[in-house]
């Protein structure tokens, strides 16, 4: 192995990891705040990528421009989801929420495909250019900098808003007790509505930077949750530091085996690397003993 | 129950209250009546069907089924065959074995279809072919890259689809001729029947002379292509035979572009030659992808046939190389059932396409089949890709 | 006492609202045998996946184990008895028993995962299992790559129009939910719920954990290896997609569909994703999407699943017809 | 009479905080054992300890000539040590009957009878079905049984905890703060509830308690914790006269 493909494996798992951690970031405020595991959260990246390129692009409006209002978009989607889906019958157990998020992802991808064609693969337009910048032997393509520079900023405008608003404390306040939070005069309910807003918007924003790296089609984002998952569980499932580091332990270990062994070591890795640390911290990496409670 | 046939069983049913002894008489009646009149022909219809994955991971190759349903209409347009419509049911499986099994079966036993027309996918292929081997009705011309179809000859199964080996071969051959590579790698995807391909891929260098440098196997579900192309990249060989799925193959030709790299040629199976590929891989494959085509391209003047059918059967549908190949694979059972006669019943039918030789469909290779020959299409058209577009080389040219 | 669980009455000892439920089970199990080859081939697949679900049931509802690795049981029972038949030439019944001690091998085996994991980290580590197994059988030679294995033809699962099979299905169906109900009515039962209920509290009256965590995982082994045997054979084609990490989720929102609170509910859950699917694919592209907003609104409107549904009915007939 | 438990030395350390410092103990066979203290003093914890849910630092524990800290914790019941929680651990979805039967035990593993509907399980579980209901009457909420759980108050809850572990025929009963919640007549019955128990069933029980009049009528000996040591072992009127339990309890009275 040389090392100038040591360092394309390795550029291209933070990438991955990257995106692994900005998904998990999703799932991790939803399944801190509301309980739920939400599987629909690559299917709605997915349905976020072919709602800019079907339906806001034809609009005539700039790349940018699509960009954004998709991620608007998508956030408002994600209210109508936490309404219609999650709300009702509050006493239903996580277990229960747990299936009816398999239901909406069913529904999204089953609409998708109705409507673009079962793994009919798009090339959809990306922000960053096609061309590559070399550094010696290693060449990076744009649009490997421009997604790792658009999740590093998603994810550090996410920290900032979590750490130091309103929206974000009250947030944190349902996350570590809702009980204890409503007592002290957080509404629960929008900050509920906040949380789907936003993590639907993050998921929306993966789906946009997968979408050009990889092709748009109705599968887009299926490799991509599983691993998000695992990110969130090395992690903890209750802790944002720890996801990010999931997803990057997860996306590099991925691209280092596949170029030192063969590919087909990277699934049956990916998951040595999460019983490994499993097995080492039954609460993820970056649980406090407070957060050791059943997931 | 939804479904309109199961009317037809009312009377059974009722009678199967009196007991096992009513129950048994009943059968016997179904028997005896199957041997009156054959499954799926009435007198003003013949039923066939299959089961697509119409939903699922690879119900790309679902539109087989409206190429060939867009040809029946046209026929059916037409005054059909022998006083006869041709009624297709296509039923989905979502590509699940169970599902297509089931499908089937709802076919035989409660649709009672004439046969088992068209397919695709080779999980589902297998199953369906696992179901009809048993079964004396004819299993016909699935878009199935499963060489078991075939191999051994089945009384009543029959492909149009040359096996992935042989394209492989004729695709080698003549890429060599034209490219002179002297280096070459093998991309291949993890399905049934790849080391059976691999096989085939390596004699072919051999006795080429053409030095193999580089050999991959890519899971179905794995969407990134970057680690093998840059490993590829690595090997720089001059010549790429390739077995994926259109998307599949699409992604790494944009990965090759990405990586700025390309070898002077790829070359592999008729997956390569699908609209759905071209689609994605736009300007990436210009000047680089040349290989076989079961049918001309529907841009190609001779295609218009089939590509009017389609738009007259459903205008939001776009023709591609699956839904040439359901046409042709239509235009085929409608050629050996006109020859059938008046009275079709499935053992004539399979006599009579035992008997086809050199069939012309006018956008694809000549069709033959006999005793021992299930498999039809004798030659391939080679075609290139340039300036986006599919460009056929010249005439088909003959499998070994 | 209005509404009693199957759970708080015994097997056998029938009030006579469970010998009006047990009428209405055994009419709808006889029914199949008088409908057409298909109908009957669709009833034969949702007793094969009521087994899987019911098995599954024992872990997820009463030990609170979220295990997401049933499709890597069922697979063991379809492989591993294809195998005994078609390398050792051993007859049906032996190579489903042989598949079934080799699942619960399998199945001790992922239990030890579940010593220090809960919740969704031990559903994505099982479902990370059975994943393993789905691309090990399709590297191995042994188990037809990724092809799959053909098993020759039984005479038994055709014999009378596939009537037999059924009936074979059915009957180990009922034998199922009887173990079921027995183990989950009993001290098994018990002691799974105390110890999902609370751990250390179970651990102080005598629970060990690992041991009942483990049985939990071997007795929902031993119904998936069941149930995949079945399934093999009823296909007689096994492909390895058949078997692939999808398939657990499948068999979970039966579980989930159907309701946990009953034994039965599994069994209704299993007939809801094989029966709906098939109903809806007359509607050809749009039959997923029905399916998917059929399945969100029973799982949003009743929480307990498709028998919380049944028992809000009857209820309420209860309460018009005095 | 000779001890049932002996504690010696037992030390608990969280990290850098000692919640218990060289804690000695014994209890008397039949004899109700009182454990008081302040809030925080480790009265929880050491009966944690005894009870193989917290591992001791250093320290034995002799529990009838066996060394308990040798046995896990799924092993208690069986050598007759039971207890009850202080924060109440209850399935709340089940009837009391089928919480109490978690106190149930029967010698040896699973066998064939757990899984079909045989004569002998019927036989058994009718056992078992006894053996529960006799266990609540000991607490007088045999009425009770076929309730939900989460619907009775706070008292019989406690009360159900008692019976669950009396199913377990202990010879050491370890009641958590049984008095807690409880009105003075409920607190009453209780006090002849425990005082039966040792009588009938010959028990030996350890309490942690906060209410002294309750300490005085039960119990036989009583054993003062502070700040995670003993200072103060003798007869449960020791709370009046040791100044140095008057200290404690005057520092941090509630």
């Amino acid at each position: 192995m040389t090392l100038d493909i040591l360092m394309a494996a390795l550029v291209s798992g933070i990438v991955n990891g990257g995106l692994y951690a900005l998904l998990g970031i999703a799932i991790v405020l939803i399944f801190s705040t509301t309980g739920v595991a939400n599987f629909a959260q690559g299917e709605l990246a997915t349905f976020g990528a072919f709602a800019m390129f079907m339906i806001v692009l034809p609009v005539g409006l700039s790349l940018v421009v699509a960009w954004m209002s998709t991620v608007v978009l998508l956030g408002i989607l994600g209210a109508v989801v936490y309404f219609i889906v999650i709300r009702p019958r509050p006493e239903a157990d996580h277990l229960n929420l747990a299936v009816r998020t398999l239901g909406l992802s069913g529904l999204l991808h089953s609409i998708d495909v109705l409507k673009w064609g079962p793994n009919e693969p798009y090339r959809f337009p990306s922000l960053f250019g096609s061309g590559s910048l070399s550094f010696g032997t290693v060449v990076l393509s744009h649009d490997q900098l421009g997604t790792l520079a658009v999740a590093v900023a998603m994810a550090v405008l996410f920290f900032a808003f979590f750490n130091h608003t309103r929206p974000g404390l009250a947030m944190r306040a349902v996350a570590m007790n809702r009980e204890v939070a409503a007592l002290q005069g957080v509404d629960v309910q929008r900050t509920n509505v906040m949380v789907w807003v936003v993590a639907t918007a993050i998921s929306a924003t993966v789906g946009l930077l997968v979408a050009p790296i990889s092709f748009l089609d109705t599968g887009l984002m299926q490799p991509y949750l599983l691993k998000a998952f695992t990110a969130a569980i090395i992690g903890g499932m209750y802790s944002f530091p720890g996801v990010v580091a999931g997803g990057l332990i997860l996306g590099i270990a991925e691209a280092l085996a596949t170029a030192a062994a063969s590919i087909h070591v990277r699934e049956p890795l990916a998951f040595a690397v999460l019983l490994l640390v499993l097995l080492l911290r039954p609460a993820g990496l970056f649980a406090s003993s407070r957060l050791q409670r059943r997931v | 129950m939804i479904d309109p046939h199961c009317s037809k069983n009312s009377l059974p049913r009722l009678r199967r209250r009196a007991g096992a002894g009513a129950l048994v008489a009943s059968m016997a009646l179904a028997w005896a009546g199957a041997a009156v009149a054959e499954d799926g022909v009435s007198a003003n219809e013949i039923h066939i069907g299959t089961s697509l994955a119409v939903t699922g991971p690879i119900a790309v190759c679902a539109s087989v089924g409206d190429g060939a349903s867009a040809y029946f209409k046209h026929v059916n347009d037409a005054g059909g065959v022998n006083g006869r419509k041709i009624k297709f049911t296509v039923l989905d499986d979502a590509y699940s074995t169970q599902r297509a099994i089931g499908n089937v079966r709802r076919l035989m036993s409660q649709d009672k279809v004439f046969a088992i027309f068209s397919g695709c996918g080779t999980a589902t292929g297998a199953a369906v072919l696992s179901v009809v081997e048993k079964e004396s009705i004819p299993y016909l011309f699935p878009q199935v890259g499963l060489d078991a179809l075939v191999q051994p000859v089945k009384k009543n199964v029959y492909s149009i689809l040359p096996l992935y080996g042989q394209q492989l071969a004729a695709a080698i051959d003549y890429v060599a001729k034209s490219q002179q590579p002297k280096t070459a790698a093998i991309s291949m995807i993890n399905i049934a029947g790849n080391e059976v391909w691999t096989a085939v891929i390596k004699d072919k260098l051999k006795a080429l002379n053409i030095q193999l440098v580089d050999e991959q196997l890519i899971e179905v579900t794995s969407p990134e292509k970057a680690p093998f192309v840059t490993q590829m990249k690595g090997k720089n060989p001059d010549m790429v035979v390739m077995v994926d799925s259109a998307p599949g193959a699409a992604r790494y030709v944009i990965e090759m572009q990405r990586q700025g790299w390309k070898p002077k040629v790829i070359t592999g199976i008729n997956t390569l030659t699908d609209e759905s590929f071209l689609r994605a891989a736009g300007n990436a494959a210009d000047n680089l992808v040349v290989a076989p085509a079961a049918t001309l391209p529907p841009t190609d003047p001779k295609a218009k046939e089939c590509v009017d059918a389609l738009a007259a059967y459903d205008k939001a549908l776009q023709p591609s190389g699956f839904t040439m190949f359901g046409c042709l694979g239509a235009k085929m059972f409608v050629d050996a059932l006109r020859r059938v006669g008046p009275e079709p019943t499935r053992a004539a039918l399979l006599a009579q396409l035992d008997k086809t030789s050199g069939f012309d469909s006018g956008f694809s290779g000549p069709i033959s089949f006999g005793p021992s020959v299930h498999q039809g299409l004798t030659a391939m058209y080679p075609i290139a890709v340039q300036g986006g577009q599919f460009k056929v080389m010249g005439a088909p040219v003959p499998l070994q | 006492m209005g509404d009693v669980p199957f759970g708080s009455q015994e097997a056998g000892h029938t009030s006579p609202r469970s010998r009006v439920l047990l009428t209405v089970l055994v009419l709808v199990l006889v029914a199949p045998l008088f409908a057409t080859g298909y109908m009957r081939y669709v009833a034969t697949l949702w007793m094969i996946y009521a087994i899987a679900a019911v098995g599954l049931q024992i872990p997820i509802g009463l030990a609170a184990i979220y295990s997401f690795g049933h499709s890597a049981f069922m697979l063991v029972g379809a492989y591993a008895m294809a195998l005994a038949i078609m390398l050792g030439g051993w007859p049906v019944p032996i190579a489903m028993l042989a598949a079934l001690v080799l699942a619960a091998l399998v199945g001790a085996l992922l239990a030890l995962p579940s010593l220090r994991l809960s919740g969704f980290a031990l559903a994505i580590v099982t479902m990370g299992a059975s994943s393993l197994f789905f691309q090990s059988v399709k590297v191995f030679k042994l188990t037809g790559g990724p092809q799959g294995l053909f098993l020759p033809e039984f005479a038994f699962v055709k014999a009378m129009d596939g009537r037999a099979f059924y009936a074979i299905c059915a009957g180990l169906m009922m034998l199922g939910l009887m173990v079921s109900h027995c183990v989950e009515s009993g001290r098994i039962g018990r002691v799974l719920r105390a110890s999902a209920a609370n751990p250390l509290m179970a651990q102080s009256f005598g629970v060990h954990l690992m041991r009942v965590r483990t049985l939990a995982f071997v007795i929902s082994a031993v119904y998936g290896s069941i149930a995949g045997s079945l399934l093999g054979l009823s296909t007689s084609y096994i492909a390895p997609e058949a078997y692939a990490p999808d398939l657990s989720i499948q068999v979970f929102a039966a579980v989930m569909i159907g309701g946990m609170a009953r034994a039965w509910g599994p069994v209704l859950g299993a007939l809801f994703i094989v029966l709906i699917p098939e109903l809806t694919q007359s509607v050809q592209n749009l039959g997923a999407i029905v399916y998917a907003l059929i399945f969100i609104a029973v799982s949003t409107v009743y929480p307990g699943g498709l028998q919380q549904m049944i028992s809000g009915l009857r209820a309420r007939l209860g309460k018009r017809v005095p | 009479m000779t001890a049932l438990l002996e504690v010696s030395e037992i030390t608990v350390r969280f990290g850098g905080v000692r919640a218990l410092t060289g804690v000695n103990m014994q209890v008397a066979e039949g004899s109700v054992h009182g454990l008081i203290g302040p809030n925080g003093a480790g009265k929880t914890t050491l009966l944690n300890c005894i009870g193989r849910v917290i591992e001791p630092t250093e320290g034995r524990l002799v529990f009838a000539r066996d060394d308990l800290r040798a046995r896990p914790t799924h092993d208690l019941a069986r050598l007759g040590v039971a207890r009850t929680f202080q924060n109440l651990a209850l399935m709340d979805d089940r009837t009391v009957l089928d919480n109490v039967l978690v106190g149930l035990r029967r010698a040896g593993g699973f066998t064939l009878h757990d899984f079909l509907p045989t004569r002998r399980r019927f036989a058994l579980e009718a056992e078992d079905r006894a053996t529960a209901l006799a266990a609540l009457a000991q607490v007088d909420l045999q009425q009770f049984a076929h309730q939900k759980i989460g619907k009775l108050p706070y008292g019989y809850r406690k009360s159900i905890e008692i019976a669950r572990a009396l199913c377990t025929r202990p010879r050491l009963l370890m009641l958590d703060e049984p008095t807690a919640g409880l009105n003075p007549t409920e607190m009453d019955q209780l006090g002849i509830a425990v005082r039966r128990m040792r009588e009938t069933l010959g028990l030996t029980v350890l309490l942690i308690t906060h209410h002294i009049e309750f300490l005085l009528e039960v119990a036989d000996r009583v054993t003062v914790l502070d700040l995670g040591c003993v200072i103060a072992d003798g007869a449960p009127d020791l709370v009046h006269t040791d100044a140095r339990v008057r200290a404690a309890y005057l520092g941090a009275d509630e």
